[in-house]
C-alpha cells in the first residue's frame, strides 16, 4: 500500500525551478557587468575627468542645467551597485523582480559606458531623451499596428508595406493637394492595404504571412515604380510641405521633460495618445474585451454571437490606419519627400518591437523607447571620439535588441488563435 | 479548452497543407508526398500557369498607367496615346522575354540570377518546415559570403580544393549566423523573427567593417571592397568566361536534392517536419526539440551562406563591395512561399524570379519600364498562387473543395 | 411553443453527418440525444446553434423559423449551447467570459465591471452557481468552468439549452449537482436537450430520449421503461457489451516506482506536489480524479517529458529521474498521451509517419540517418490490419481518420514491442463504443502478457471498469486508494474532491 | 467575376489618381521642365561665377578645345546600386551626360541603367555594349573591376569611370581630391560659427565620404591654429579617420535627423553632411529648430540642387565638378581626339573641385573672412598650405 503522503517541504531537491535558474543566471551577468564595468569604465579613465551631461537645450527657457560628475567615481559606483544587485540576485531565495534587475542592470551599464565616452567633455542628455523619442515614433505605430492585427488572431508582417506606400501616398497627396489631404490620404492607404490583407486572409485563406509578404513586395514595387515613372518625370508632385513641430505652452519649458516629450510635431502626440487608448481600450472596453476574443478563441467568441470576420476586417484596417499615421510621419515629418525603399526595414523592427512589448501597446512602447535609446545613444558616442568604429556603434541597437529580448523577454505566448485562420463550416 | 477542430466529428478536420492524393489513386504509397505532384500534371499547372497571365495582365495596366508620356496627350488625342500605351506594354513584355529566354546569354543569365534565390529559397523554405521564420537569409548571405572570401583571399591551394573549402567557409559562417539564432531561441526563447532581422542588420555593418580592414583590402587601397579573389577560389563558369552562369548553378541544383532527400528520406528531416507541424508531439515522440531548432537554422543559415558564396566567389570580376546579398534574401522569403516550401517548388520558383529579374534589366534597357515592375508582377503571382480561389474566380472555373492554405504555423510556440 | 428542427441535412467534405434529421423539445422537457462518437449529435446542435450551416432543413422555435448560420440569430431565438470543448477564452475572468457579447457598458464602450460581476452573481446565486467573478477561466477547475458555462446561457435567457456531453469531466458529486442544477431549469420551463453516450445518465434525467446513428434518427425510446441494453443495441446496432472482461491481476515484481515525485506545471507551480506510487508487473492501476489535479504532469515527469524538482522515478528498479523522453521510452513503456491530436500524433503526416513517430531512429525504419519507408509502410500496414485501423490507405494523414481510428493508431504504435510499462491516459476520450471495447480488451491483453500499467482517466466509470487498485489524485497529491471493486462511486467521488477518508 | 470588378475599380481609382495628377499638373510639369533647363544653364553659370570668385584664367584652358564642333557618339551610363536618384555621383554623372547631349557631344536619348544590386553591373555593360554605345560612363567604385575587364574586351570604346582612376589605355578615370576645397570650407565655417561647435557626419565611412569630413576637419584646424581662435569639430576624428555616420543613405530615415540635431543639441551650427540627400533631414532640422545654422553643400552647388525651401541654409557647397568632367570627357571623345585613358585628379588647381558661392549667406559672411578664404584657396593650390591629402581612388 503506497498511501504515503509526503508534504510539499521536500529537502532532496533534484533541480532547481526554471525561475531559479534565470535568477541566477542573471545575477552572474549582472555581477560580470559589474566587474567590466569597474575594469574597463572605472580603471582605465583618467580620474580627474568629469563627464558633463547636459540637461537643456540651447533654446529651452532654462539653459545651462546641467549634471557634472566625475567619470571613474560614477562607474565605480555603478559596478558596486551592480555587484550588489547580482549576489542579491544570487542569493535571494525570493524570485521576484528578476526581470527589473536586469533592465536597471542595463540602464546603469549604459549611464557607466556614457559616463566613460563623456569624460572630459560634454554631451546633451536631454537630446539624447528627445532623440530617443523621434526614433521611437515609427517603430512604435509599427508594432501598433501589427498587434491591433494580431490582437484579432491576424498576422501582419506587411507592415513595412504599409507604411512605405502611405509615406507615398503621403508625399504625392499632400504635394498636390495640401497636408490634409496628404495625411488623410495616407490614412487611407495604411487602411486600404489592411483591407488587402485581411480579405487575402478572411476571404480566401491565403496564408497570412504570405499575404503580408506581398503586401511588402506589391507596397514596394508600386511605389518604386510610380517613383521612376511619375514622380521623376513630376517633380512638384514631389514637394509637400513639411509638418512643422507644436510646441506645447508651458509644459514644453518644463526643465529636461519638456524638450524631451513637448516640443514635437503631433505624430509624436498622437504616437503616446493611441499607445494610451488602446492600451485602456484594449483592456477596458467592449470593443477590446470583443477583439481579444477574437485572437484567444475566435469559435468561443462566435458562439456568443460577435462577428468574427467583421471584427478582424475592422481591426485589421484600423491596425493599417495607424501604419498609415507611421507612413505619414516618415513621408511629411521628416524630410518631407519621398525616396525608393526609404521605409529601409523599419516595419520589420517594428514587428520586432511588437513581439519583444508582448503585444502589449505599453509593451510595444518600451520596446520603440528601448531601440530609439541604443540609436540614440550610439550617435552620441559617436560624437565622442571614443575610437569606436562607426559600423560597431550602428550596429549596436540591434545587438541590445537581441541581447535584450534573449535575455529579458524570453519565451513569448501570442495571442492564442494568431495566424490561425477561422472558417466556418 | 484550447481544442482547434473537434474531434468526433471526423469530417470537420481540416485536409492538411500538402494536396492530399484523393483516396482510391494508384501511386506508390509513399511518392505522392515526395515529389509534391499528387494530382494531374495538367491540373497542377493549370493555376500558377493562369496566375502568370493574370500577373501579366495587371503588370501591363500598370505600364499603362504609369505611362507619363501617353497621358500628356491623351486629352487631345486618345487613340495615339492609347496606342502608344500599348506599344510601350508590348515592347516591354517582347523585351522582359527576350532577356530571359531569347538568346544563350540571356539564358545564362536567368540560370545565374536563379542560382542563389534558389539557394536562400531553400533555405527558408526548410525553415518553413520546421515550424522557424528565417528572415535572416540577407544577413547570413553576408557571413557566408565573408567566410568564403577570407578563404579565396588567404589559403593557397589550387582550384579543386580551394573551390570546396571556400565553400565549406560559407557553410560555416551562414551556418553560425543562422544557427546563433536557432541556439537563442532554443535556450532563451527569444523569437527568431525578431534576432534574425536584428542579425541582418549587424551582419551588414559587421561586412562593410570588414572589407575596409586590411585583411581583405587590397593593398594601398583605402576602399571597403576586397582584393581580386583568388583565380583558383572562383567559380568556373559553364559556358566559358563571357557567360557568368557558373557551377554554383550545380551547387544549388545539388542542394535541392539534397534538401528534398534531407526532408523527406533522412531521420533528421522527419524530425524537422514533426517539430515543424507540432512541436508538442515530437517532444512526446522522443526527440529534442530545442536541438532540432538549432540545427534547422544551422542548416538553413548554411544555404543562405553558400548562396552567398555564389554572389562573390561567382560573381564577376570577383571583387566584393559590401552589398553582394542584394536583395536576394527578402526574396527568398517569396520564392519560399512560391515553392511551397518544397524543394523543387523553390526551384521553379526561382528559376521564374530568375527569369523575371535577367528579362526585367533587358526590360529597363530597352523599353524604359523600371525593375520595379518586376516586384510588382511577382508580388502579383503569389497572391494568385496563394489564393487560387481567386484565381478561379476570375476564369470562372470550377471551385474546388480546399482547406487553408496555410503554410507557415504563425509563430510558432 | 416548442423548438422545432426539421429535415436537417449536413454534409461535410468526407461524412455525411446530419441525414434529414428531425427533433422537437418542448419548454420543461429533457430530451437526451444519445449517440455513439460521430453519430453526428454535436453536428446537429451546432446546427441548431447557428456554428454550421446546413445544406437542407430548417429549425422552427415557437413558431418563427430560424435565420441559420448565425449564432447571433439563435441567440436571440432563445438558444443556449453548453459546449463539450468550453467555448471560455482561458485568458480572460469568469465575468469576462460571461458578459462577452453582452456587455454591460458606463458610457461610451467602457465596460462596467461592477455591473458584469453582479449579473454573474445573481444568476450564480439563483441557480446556486458558485463562481468567483474576478477568477482567470484558465486557473479554475473543470466543473467550475462548466458553471461558468451555464452562467453564460443563462444570462442571455436561454429558453431552450443545449448542453454538449456534459458530465464529460466531472466527479460522480458533480454529476449529481450538475443533474439538480438540470431538473431547476427544467422546474424553471427551460426546454433541455442533453446530448449524450452515457446511457445510465440518460435514463436517470431525461424525460424521452432520441437516438441518433450515422447521422440519422434511428429510434426513440422512454427512459421509464427502456433499459440500458435496449437503448445501446439503438445507439450502436448491435448488442453491446457494456463490461470490461478480465481475470484476476496476478501481481508481479514492481515495475514503476514513484517517489516524492514534485513537478511544476508551466506557470510554475507545483502541480505534482510528493507522490509516490508503485505498479507492479500484471496489474492495472487507476488513478482517478478531476482533470488538472496533477495527472498530467505526474504522466509527464515519469515519461521524462517534464522535468521533476524533486523525488525519484525507478523503472524496473533503475533510477531514471533524469532520463530523456527517448531513454525512458526505449525502456520498453508505451505511452498514450492524453491529448491525442497535440502530443499523441501528427496530424498531418500520414497514418505511416504517425506509426513510426517514435521508433523512426532506429532500425528497421531507418539505417544510420536513412529512413526506409518501405519498411515503415510495410510494418504500418501489418499494425492498421491488426489494429482494426479503418482508413484506406496508410500514406493518408492521420487527420482524416475518426478519433476512434486515430487513438488506435497510437495504440498500435505504442503496443507493437515489448512492452513493460503502459501509461494509458484518456485512452478513450472522443472514442466511439467499438474502438473504446477494442482498446480496452487490448490494455487488458498487456496486463495479461505482464506488463504493468497505469491509466490515468477522468472517466470514472472508465476506470473503475479496468483498474484493479485505484488512486485517486486531487490537488497534487494522491488522496485515497481504493479497491475498485469493493468501493462505491460515492467515496470515490469525495476522495476526488478532497474530502475522502484517506486524506489528511 | 465579382474579383474581377474589384480589381478594375481599384485600378481604374489608381488610373483616375495618376491621370488628376497628371491633367492638374500640365502647366506645373512645364514649368518643371523649364526649371530644369533654367538649372542646367545656372549651373553652367554657377561655374562660371565660381571660377571668377577665384578669379583665374579663363575656362578654355582645359580640354573642351572646339566647342561645337561635334560628332555626337552615342552614350550609355550605368550606375552603382545607389541608383541614379542618389543626389550624387550618380546623379551628377547623369547630368554630365545629359549635358553632353545638349551641346551635341552625345546622341540624343543616350542610355541610363540603373543597378539594383552588384550583380546587375556586368549584364549593364553588356547592354550598353550591345545597344552599341560608343562611350560608357559607369559610376562608382564599385564598378571599377567590371569596367576594366570591359574596357580591355573592347578597347575601341571609350570609357569613363567616375571616382576612380585609370583603368586602361581607352578608360579616363575621374577622381577628386575634394578635401582641398572641403578643407577651405572648415576654414570659412571655423569662421562663421557663432557657438564655436561646427559638425560634420557622412552615411558610411568610405574615401568618398570621408574625404570631405577629413579636408574640412583640417580646415577647421587650420583656422584654429591661424587665428588662435578654438572652435571644435564633432563628428570626424583626424587622428583616428572615424566619425559619425548615419549607416544609411537614405534621408527618411529618422535616424539621419537625429544625427543632426544631436550635432545641434552638441552646440553645433554649421553643418557638413556628406551622403546624397542625407542632408535634407538636416535642414530640416536646423529649420525646425530656429537655430541660426547653416549647412554646407557637397558636390553641387546645393544652392541650386536642392529644393527651394533650404536655400537659405546653405552657406557655400564643396564642389565636385563630376557632371562637368563627364560631358567634357564625352566632349573630348565626340571631338576626335584620340581615345584616352588617363587618370584625371580633380583638384583646385584645375578647377573640377572648387567653393561655391555664398548666396544668401553673402551678407553674414564678413569681407574679411571671404578673403582669407578666397586665400587659403590659393595656398592650397600654391601648396603654401598643404598637409597630408586624403588618397583618392584605390
Amino acid at each position: 500500500m503506497t498511501t504515503v503522503l509526503e508534504s510539499s517541504q521536500i529537502v532532496d531537491k533534484n533541480r532547481a525551478t526554471p525561475e531559479e535558474r534565470r535568477s541566477s543566471i542573471i545575477g552572474a551577468v549582472l555581477i560580470a557587468l559589474g566587474l567590466y564595468v569597474f575594469w574597463a569604465f572605472g580603471l582605465r579613465v583618467d580620474g580627474d575627468l568629469d563627464a558633463t551631461f547636459n540637461l537643456s537645450l540651447q533654446t529651452d527657457r532654462f539653459k545651462d542645467l546641467a549634471w557634472v560628475v566625475n567619470a571613474r567615481w560614477l562607474s565605480i559606483a555603478v559596478a558596486a551597485i551592480l555587484v550588489g544587485l547580482g549576489t542579491w540576485r544570487l542569493t535571494r531565495s525570493a524570485l521576484r523582480w528578476t526581470n527589473i534587475s536586469l533592465a536597471v542592470g542595463f540602464g546603469l551599464f549604459s549611464l557607466a559606458f556614457l559616463a566613460w565616452a563623456a569624460a572630459g567633455s560634454q554631451f546633451s542628455m536631454v537630446g539624447m531623451f528627445r532623440s530617443t523619442v523621434i526614433l521611437a515614433v515609427v517603430v512604435v505605430l509599427g508594432a501598433l499596428c501589427g498587434l491591433m492585427c494580431e490582437r484579432v488572431g491576424v498576422i501582419n508582417i506587411g507592415i513595412e508595406g504599409q507604411l512605405l506606400a502611405s509615406a507615398f501616398a503621403a508625399v504625392v497627396l499632400s504635394s498636390a493637394f495640401g497636408t490634409f489631404v496628404g495625411v488623410l490620404g495616407a490614412l487611407l492607404t495604411g487602411g486600404l492595404l489592411g483591407l488587402l490583407l485581411a480579405w487575402l486572409a478572411i476571404r480566401f485563406h491565403v496564408d497570412q504571412i504570405i499575404a503580408g509578404v506581398v503586401i511588402n513586395f506589391l507596397a514596394l514595387g508600386l511605389t518604386s515604380l510610380m517613383s521612376a515613372r511619375i514622380l521623376s518625370d513630376v517633380q512638384s508632385l514631389n514637394a509637400p510641405a513639411r509638418i512643422p513641430a507644436i510646441r506645447i505652452p508651458l509644459l514644453a519649458d518644463i526643465p529636461v521633460v519638456g524638450p524631451v516629450l513637448f516640443d514635437h510635431t503631433y505624430f509624436v502626440y498622437g504616437m503616446f495618445l493611441l499607445v494610451i487608448l488602446l492600451h485602456l481600450g484594449l483592456f477596458h472596453t467592449r470593443w477590446g474585451l470583443r477583439s481579444r476574443s477574437v485572437g484567444e478563441h475566435p469559435k468561443a467568441a462566435d458562439t456568443v454571437g460577435i462577428n468574427v470576420y467583421w471584427i478582424r476586417y475592422r481591426n485589421v484596417v484600423l491596425g493599417g490606419v495607424i501604419a498609415g499615421f507611421g507612413g505619414a510621419f516618415l513621408g511629411l515629418a521628416q524630410v518631407a519627400r519621398f525616396e525608393e525603399n526609404m521605409t529601409g526595414g523599419i516595419g520589420f523592427i517594428g514587428l520586432a518591437a511588437m513581439i519583444f512589448g508582448r503585444w502589449m501597446p505599453v509593451g510595444a512602447l518600451g520596446a520603440g523607447l528601448v531601440f530609439g535609446f541604443a540609436r540614440a545613444a550610439q550617435q552620441k558616442v559617436a560624437i565622442l571620439n571614443t575610437g569606436i568604429p562607426s559600423e560597431f556603434l550602428l550596429m549596436l541597437p540591434y545587438v541590445v535588441t537581441i541581447i535584450v529580448v534573449a535575455g529579458v523577454v524570453g519565451r513569448t505566448r501570442p495571442p492564442a488563435a494568431d495566424g490561425q485562420p477561422y472558417i466556418k463550416q | 479548452m484550447t481544442d482547434a477542430t473537434s474531434v468526433d466529428e471526423a469530417g470537420a478536420t481540416p485536409p492538411p497543407d500538402e494536396g492530399t492524393p484523393p483516396p482510391g489513386g494508384d501511386q506508390p504509397d509513399w511518392l505522392p508526398r515526395i515529389t509534391g505532384v499528387g494530382e494531374s500534371v495538367g491540373r497542377a499547372l493549370l493555376v500558377p500557369a493562369l496566375a502568370l497571365v493574370l500577373a501579366l495582365f495587371v503588370g501591363a495596366i500598370i505600364i499603362m498607367v504609369t505611362d507619363v508620356d501617353a497621358w500628356r496627350i491623351m486629352g487631345e488625342d486618345p487613340l495615339t496615346a492609347l496606342g502608344q500605351m500599348l506599344e510601350g506594354v508590348g515592347v516591354a513584355y517582347r523585351e522582359l522575354f527576350f532577356g530571359a529566354f531569347g538568346s544563350v546569354r540571356a539564358i545564362s543569365e536567368t540560370l545565374f540570377t536563379a542560382t542563389p534565390l534558389i539557394l536562400s529559397g531553400l533555405a527558408v523554405a526548410i525553415g518553413f518546415r520546421a515550424g522557424l521564420f528565417n528572415i535572416g537569409a540577407r544577413g547570413q548571405m553576408f557571413m557566408g559570403g565573408l567566410f568564403a572570401v577570407w578563404v579565396a583571399l588567404h589559403v593557397e591551394l589550387p582550384a579543386v580544393l580551394h573551390i570546396p573549402l571556400a565553400i565549406l567557409a560559407s557553410i560555416i559562417g551562414g551556418g553560425l549566423w543562422g544557427g546563433l539564432a536557432g541556439f537563442l531561441k532554443a535556450r532563451t526563447g527569444a523569437h527568431e523573427v525578431i534576432t534574425t532581422i536584428m542579425l541582418n542588420f549587424v551582419a551588414a555593418f559587421l561586412v562593410l567593417w570588414a572589407l575596409k580592414t586590411s585583411v581583405f583590402q587590397e593593398e594601398g587601397s583605402n576602399l571597403p571592397q576586397s582584393a581580386r579573389l583568388a583565380e583558383s577560389a572562383r567559380l568556373p563558369p559553364i559556358f566559358g568566361s563571357e557567360f557568368r552562369v557558373s557551377i554554383a548553378l550545380f551547387i544549388a541544383l545539388g542542394a535541392v536534392f539534397f534538401i528534398q532527400w534531407l526532408l523527406f528520406r533522412s531521420t533528421l528531416g522527419f524530425e524537422f517536419r514533426a517539430a515543424g507541424s507540432s512541436p508538442r508531439a515530437s517532444t512526446y515522440a522522443g526527440m529534442k526539440v530545442p536541438l532540432l531548432y538549432t540545427a534547422v537554422m544551422f542548416i538553413s543559415g548554411a544555404l543562405s551562406g553558400v548562396a552567398g558564396a555564389t554572389m562573390t566567389l561567382g560573381l564577376p570580376p570577383y571583387s566584393v563591395t559590401s552589398n553582394f546579398p542584394g536583395t536576394i534574401g527578402f526574396d527568398a522569403i517569396a520564392l519560399a512561399l512560391l515553392g511551397r516550401s518544397h524543394p523543387y517548388g523553390v526551384l521553379w520558383a526561382g528559376l521564374l524570379f530568375g527569369a523575371l529579374t535577367a528579362g526585367g534589366r533587358t526590360m529597363q534597357a530597352a523599353a524604359g519600364v523600371s525593375v520595379d515592375l518586376v516586384i510588382v508582377m511577382q508580388s502579383l503571382i503569389i497572391i494568385f498562387i496563394a489564393a487560387p480561389e481567386l484565381v478561379r474566380a476570375v476564369f470562372r472555373l470550377k471551385p474546388i473543395e480546399e482547406g487553408p492554405t496555410q503554410m507557415t504555423k504563425g509563430w510558432g510556440a | 411553443m416548442a423548438l422545432e428542427l426539421r429535415g436537417i441535412t449536413k454534409q461535410f467534405p468526407t461524412v455525411l453527418a446530419n441525414d434529414d434529421v428531425n427533433l422537437t423539445v418542448e419548454p420543461g422537457e429533457i430530451v437526451a440525444l444519445l449517440g455513439e462518437n460521430g453519430a453526428g449529435k454535436t453536428t446537429l446542435m451546432n446546427v441548431l446553434f447557428g456554428l454550421y450551416s446546413p445544406d437542407a432543413g430548417e429549425v422552427v422555435i415557437d413558431g418563427e423559423p430560424l435565420e441559420l448560420g448565425s449564432p447571433g440569430a439563435s441567440i436571440e431565438a432563445g438558444v443556449g449551447m453548453v459546449h463539450q470543448h468550453f467555448m471560455l477564452v482561458p485568458v480572460f475572468t469568469v465575468a469576462e467570459n460571461v458578459i462577452l457579447g453582452l456587455e454591460p457598458l458606463k458610457s461610451l464602450d467602457w465596460i462596467d465591471r461592477s455591473a458584469a460581476r453582479r449579473m454573474v452573481l445573481d444568476i450564480s446565486e439563483r441557480f446556486n452557481l458558485a463562481v468567483d467573478p474576478d477568477a482567470m477561466v484558465e486557473d479554475i477547475p473543470v466543473g467550475v468552468q462548466q458553471r461558468v458555462e451555464i452562467i453564460k446561457v443563462l444570462v442571455r435567457d436561454a429558453r431552450y439549452i443545449i448542453f454538449d456531453e456534459p458530465t464529460a469531466a466531472l466527479t460522480p458529486q458533480e454529476v449529481d449537482e450538475f443533474f439538480s442544477i438540470v431538473r431547476g431549469l427544467k422546474e424553471d420551463g427551460k426546454g433541455l436537450i442533453f446530448i449524450s453516450h452515457k446511457l445510465n445518465e440518460a435514463l436517470e434525467v431525461a424525460d424521452r430520449i432520441v437516438v441518433l446513428r450515422d447521422g440519422k434518427t434511428v429510434g426513440e425510446a422512454d427512459p421509464k421503461v427502456a433499459t440500458e441494453g435496449q437503448v445501446a443495441e439503438l445507439m450502436v446496432g448491435r448488442p453491446v457489451d457494456l463490461v470490461v472482461h478480465k481475470e484476476r491481476a496476478d501481481p508481479g515484481d514492481v515495475v514503476l516506482s514513484v517517489r516524492n515525485l514534485v513537478v511544476l506545471d508551466d506557470r510554475d507551480h507545483a502541480a505534482v506536489d510528493g507522490v509516490s506510487l508503485e505498479v507492479r508487473a500484471g496489474e492495472i492501476v487507476g488513478v482517478a480524479g478531476v482533470q488538472g489535479n496533477g495527472q498530467t504532469e505526474l504522466v509527464e515527469s515519469i515519461t521524462g517529458i517534464r522535468p521533476s524538482l524533486a523525488g525519484k522515478v525507478f523503472l524496473a528498479g533503475e533510477d531514471v529521474t533524469f532520463e530523456d523522453p527517448r531513454d525512458i521510452h526505449r525502456r520498453g513503456i508505451a505511452h498514450v498521451p492524453e491529448d491525442r491530436q497535440e502530443a499523441g500524433l501528427i496530424l498531418d503526416f500520414t497514418v505511416a509517419e504517425n506509426m513510426v513517430l517514435d521508433s523512426y531512429y532506429d532500425r528497421p525504419f531507418s539505417r544510420g540517418i536513412l529512413m526506409d519507408w518501405g519498411v515503415a509502410t510495410e510494418s504500418s500496414q501489418r499494425l492498421v490490419d491488426e489494429y482494426d485501423v479503418k482508413t484506406t490507405r496508410v500514406d493518408v494523414p492521420v487527420s482524416t481518420l475518426s478519433g476512434g481510428n486515430q487513438q488506435k493508431v497510437i495504440v498500435a504504435r505504442e503496443f507493437d514491442r515489448e512492452v513493460k510499462l503502459v501509461i494509458a491516459a484518456q485512452p478513450t476520450r472522443g472514442v466511439d463504443v467499438g474502438s473504446i471495447e477494442y482498446i480496452h480488451s487490448r490494455i487488458v491483453q498487456e496486463r495479461d502478457e505482464g506488463a504493468a500499467v497505469l491509466i490515468v482517466s477522468s472517466e470514472l466509470d472508465e476506470v473503475i471498469a479496468l483498474s484493479d487498485r485505484l488512486l485517486v489524485m486531487f490537488k497534487g497529491k494522491i488522496a485515497g486508494e481504493f479497491d475498485p471493486a469493493a468501493a462505491t462511486t460515492t467515496e470515490i467521488g469525495l476522495a476526488m474532491l478532497g474530502s475522502g477518508p484517506d486524506n489528511d | 467575376m465579382k474579383t474581377w470588378m474589384k480589381l478594375l475599380a481599384f485600378l481604374a481609382a489608381f488610373a483616375i489618381v495618376v491621370a488628376a495628377c497628371g491633367s492638374d499638373d500640365d502647366e506645373s510639369t512645364d514649368a518643371g521642365e523649364d526649371a530644369e533647363t533654367t538649372e542646367t544653364t545656372e549651373a553652367t553659370e554657377t561655374t562660371e561665377t565660381t571660377e571668377a570668385t577665384e578669379e583665374t584664367e579663363a575656362t578654355e584652358t582645359t580640354e573642351g578645345e572646339a566647342a561645337g564642333d561635334f560628332t555626337p557618339v552615342k552614350a550609355c551610363f550605368v550606375t552603382d546600386d545607389a541608383g541614379v536618384d542618389d543626389r550624387s555621383f550618380n546623379a551628377l554623372g547623369w547630368k554630365g551626360v545629359n549635358d553632353a547631349v545638349t551641346s551635341g557631344a552625345a546622341q540624343p536619348d543616350p542610355i541610363l541603367l540603373e543597378s539594383t544590386s552588384e550583380a546587375d553591373y556586368q549584364p549593364h555593360v553588356e547592354t550598353c555594349l550591345a545597344e552599341g554605345a560608343e562611350h560608357i560612363i559607369t559610376s562608382g567604385f564599385k564598378l571599377a573591376d567590371t569596367t576594366g575587364q570591359f574596357a580591355e574586351q573592347n578597347p575601341d570604346v571609350q570609357w569613363t569611370i567616375i571616382d576612380f582612376g585609370s583603368l586602361g589605355p581607352n578608360v579616363t578615370g575621374l577622381e577628386y581630391q575634394t578635401d582641398e576645397a572641403a578643407f577651405a570650407a572648415g576654414y570659412l565655417a571655423a569662421g562663421v560659427t557663432e557657438t564655436g561647435v561646427v559638425a560634420v557626419y557622412g552615411g558610411e565611412n568610405i574615401p568618398t565620404v570621408s574625404i570631405f569630413l577629413d579636408g574640412f576637419a583640417r580646415g577647421v584646424n587650420h583656422h584654429n591654429e591661424a587665428k588662435g581662435t578654438s572652435v571644435s569639430v564633432l563628428g570626424w576624428d583626424v587622428d583616428g579617420q572615424e566619425g559619425t555616420m548615419t549607416g544609411t543613405f537614405n534621408p527618411a530615415d529618422p535616424l539621419v535627423r537625429a544625427t543632426c540635431e544631436s550635432q545641434i543639441d552638441e552646440g553645433a551650427d554649421i553643418i557638413l553632411p556628406v551622403g546624397g540627400a542625407i542632408n535634407l533631414p538636416c535642414g530640416t532640422a536646423i529649420q525646425d529648430r530656429g537655430i541660426e545654422g547653416a549647412l554646407i553643400g557637397v558636390d553641387a552647388d546645393a544652392f541650386e540642387a536642392a529644393p527651394p525651401e533650404f536655400q537659405d541654409l546653405w552657406l557655400t557647397s564643396v564642389l565636385k565638378g563630376i557632371d562637368i568632367q563627364t560631358q567634357r570627357s564625352i566632349e573630348a571623345h565626340a571631338s576626335g581626339q584620340p581615345l584616352g585613358g588617363a587618370s584625371f585628379v580633380g583638384n583646385l588647381e584645375n578647377e573640377a573641385v572648387g567653393l561655391a558661392p555664398f548666396h544668401s549667406w553673402e551678407d553674414r559672411v564678413s569681407a574679411e573672412l571671404a578673403d582669407e578664404t578666397t586665400q587659403v584657396l590659393e595656398d592650397i593650390k600654391s601648396g603654401a598650405i598643404t598637409w597630408e591629402k586624403f588618397a583618392v581612388g584605390g
